[in-house]
């Protein structure tokens, strides 16, 4: 059973940084800020969002899986607030030029 | 080598970068800066002497943990008046720098005006 | 599992450190905050895999924490945000 | 080499490179971002040296509060530009040369610490038991350094008293010229309504926890301060003008509860900021938590700065 865990861990945290990779690599080669932004994303869903979930087994007590969930949702609902204040101010600056 | 060493070593070299921007940049807000960066290394070098005394089941020293705790609200409460004398600085003298010629005629101009 | 944990964190680590390219290349500053959102994320992705990884879930309250001030910090820099097309250089 | 030395090793390199980019950026956005992801990266270093209590401060303090305390000072300088010309080269060229030579010095010190370290550790946890504490930080703050952490708070209100001091006579008691959004949209206003409910919470389980594990007053009176200032910069609520009278009184709180409990030392214990054997724990959470609420408004007044207009 404490293999089957492992194996789930091991592989939702490899797919989470793989996410994260993505979004690296997004970040840096994608050509304007709205496609860079479109990247990130992916990082604060899907990256995060698959480490945090590897890591629920391995949590202390139903309190700690909780706290990691409750991160989660936190970054989610702040992320996609942020993303919208940026993307705002990029239209703003597109407005103008 | 270990760990804690090796950030000892960090810290050392933290200390002198800022202590650089501190001496060399013209701006006061990147002095300021510069500063915080200064103090951290030497919170760090703090650190690791913590991290060495770890004993009796803890994982670091609590004493300078909670001298570097103190420190970095002491830092922050300077930082916060610096800010306001450069603010204010700016408002009198339209500088951000502070030049080696001081007293400048900017300064002789606001006492005309 | 510690040594996967841990490889996971450097794995991130090193994300973190190429997203400051990000920083320094802009061009506009709003990219730049995307690079702080992409190195808040990835802190928090770096300490909770620690959190596990040594077993020490006080570590989690630090994530929160660089959740919740990540978000503030961000808004605040948007605040003053400039646009692409004027200098960067101050 | 193990994967978690090899970690650190990262972090080191990466946390000098951030150091290096903000001290030698050119713009001062770029240095200022840099110097945010600086704090950040610092918070994890202190992680790894297992100072938990302090890696919540630094990302509460070096993280948030510091860099937006930078910001609205770099936003309010922007439209000057730096007339003083750098340093010539010989003169940079020799204080880099000093410059790595403390590194050096510093080095050596660290390299040269002694085989077998001095430490308290083993005093602090024998003594935890009489304060009821259960994070031996907290206990070395409130007990045994109380008049340390009594101090930094009057610290912390002599700094505000100096801030406000440097406002022009004419703004004297008026409001503090925090720079807020100009047109706050419908997505900020939500952002502002959410997470502060959110914060309130951590920043109380802050407080809360720290009797017994990591955190405390200081880390939980950030979260409430950084909380503040979101929803003043999204003008849910006007900046108050610092002649407000609820405004002095949270600011002196704190220190003036922890200062009476301090005298009551000198009557039911036997010293100043000696607790009674018995109620030394609810003493202390009480202390914590005057405290929390005023290092709360002290920091965000120390963000906002002097006051610069007149209430309307």
């Amino acid at each position: 059973m404490k293999f089957a865990i492992d194996i789930f861990t091991v592989v939702m945290v490899s797919s989470g940084v793989v996410f994260f990779m993505a979004g690296t690599v997004g970040l840096l080669r994608f050509p304007d800020t709205l496609t860079r932004l479109h990247a990130l994303t992916k990082v604060d869903n899907l990256g995060l969002g698959l480490i945090v979930f590897g890591l629920l087994p391995q949590a202390q007590g139903l309190l700690g899986a909780l706290k990691l969930l409750s991160i989660w949702v936190l970054v989610q609902l702040s992320g996609a607030i942020v993303s919208q204040l940026i993307a705002q101010a990029t239209q703003r600056s597109g407005r103008q030029t | 080598m270990n760990s804690a060493t090796m950030f000892g070593y960090c810290g050392a070299m933290l200390v002198g970068l800022g202590l650089f921007g501190l001496v060399t940049n013209p701006e006061i807000l990147r002095k300021i800066l510069a500063f915080n960066v200064l103090g951290s290394g030497v919170f760090l070098l703090f650190g690791v002497i913590a991290r060495r005394g770890a004993a009796a089941g803890l994982g670091a020293d609590p004493v300078p943990q909670a001298l570097v705790i103190t420190g970095i609200v002491v830092a922050f409460s300077a930082t916060a008046m610096a800010v306001a004398l450069l603010v204010r600085f700016n408002k009198e003298t339209g500088e951000i720098t502070m030049s080696s010629d001081a007293p400048s005629d900017s300064g002789r101009s606001e006492e005309r005006r | 599992m510690t040594s996967f944990l841990f490889a996971a964190a450097i794995f991130v680590l090193v994300m973190e450190a190429l997203g400051l390219v990000r920083i320094l290349r802009g061009p506009a500053d709003a990219d730049r905050i995307l690079s702080v959102q992409l190195i808040g994320s990835g802190g928090v992705a770096v300490l909770l895999l620690l959190s596990a990884a040594t077993q020490t879930p006080a570590i989690m309250d630090v994530a929160l924490m660089l959740a919740l001030l990540a978000t503030f910090v961000s808004v605040a820099f948007l605040r003053d945000v400039r646009h692409s097309d004027e200098p960067t250089n101050t | 080499m193990t994967y978690d030395v090899l970690f650190d090793l990262g972090l080191a390199g990466v946390l000098i490179a951030i150091a290096a980019g903000a001290i030698f950026a050119r713009g001062s956005f770029v240095s200022l971002v840099l110097f945010m992801v600086y704090g950040l990266l610092l918070a994890i270093v202190w992680v790894r040296l297992s100072a938990v209590d302090v890696a919540l401060t630094e990302t509460a303090i070096g993280g948030g509060v510091t860099g937006m305390l930078l910001l609205g000072a770099a936003s309010r300088l922007r439209a000057t530009k730096g007339s003083a010309v750098k340093a010539g080269f010989p003169a940079r060229l020799a204080a880099g040369a000093l410059c790595i030579l403390v590194s050096i010095a510093l080095g050596i010190v660290v390299y040269a610490l002694p085989e077998v370290p001095p430490t308290l550790a083993p005093i602090a946890k024998e003594n935890l038991a009489s304060s009821g504490l259960g994070n031996p930080v907290a206990g070395v703050l409130f007990v045994y350094r109380a008049l340390d952490t009594l101090l930094e708070k009057v610290v912390l209100l002599l700094a505000l008293a100096g801030v406000w001091s440097l406002a022009q006579d004419q703004a004297w008691g008026g409001m503090p010229g925090l720079r807020v959004y100009a047109k706050p949209n419908s997505i900020l206003v939500f952002l502002a309504q959410v997470l502060p409910p959110v914060g309130i919470t951590v920043g109380i389980y802050m407080f809360w926890a720290g009797a017994n594990r990591p955190g405390g007053a200081f880390q939980g009176g950030t979260v409430l301060a950084a909380m503040w200032l979101l929803v003043m910069m999204a003008r849910l609520r006007e900046v108050p003008a610092i002649d407000t009278l609820w405004v002095r009184q949270l600011l002196v709180v704190g220190p003036a509860i922890f200062l009476l409990i301090g005298l009551l030392g000198f009557v039911f214990a036997d010293s100043f900021l000696a607790y009674p054997p018995d109620h030394a724990k609810p003493l202390i959470v009480i202390a914590e938590a005057a405290l929390t609420l005023s290092i709360g408004v002290t920091l965000a007044l120390l963000v906002a700065g002097p006051p610069e207009r007149m209430r309307q």
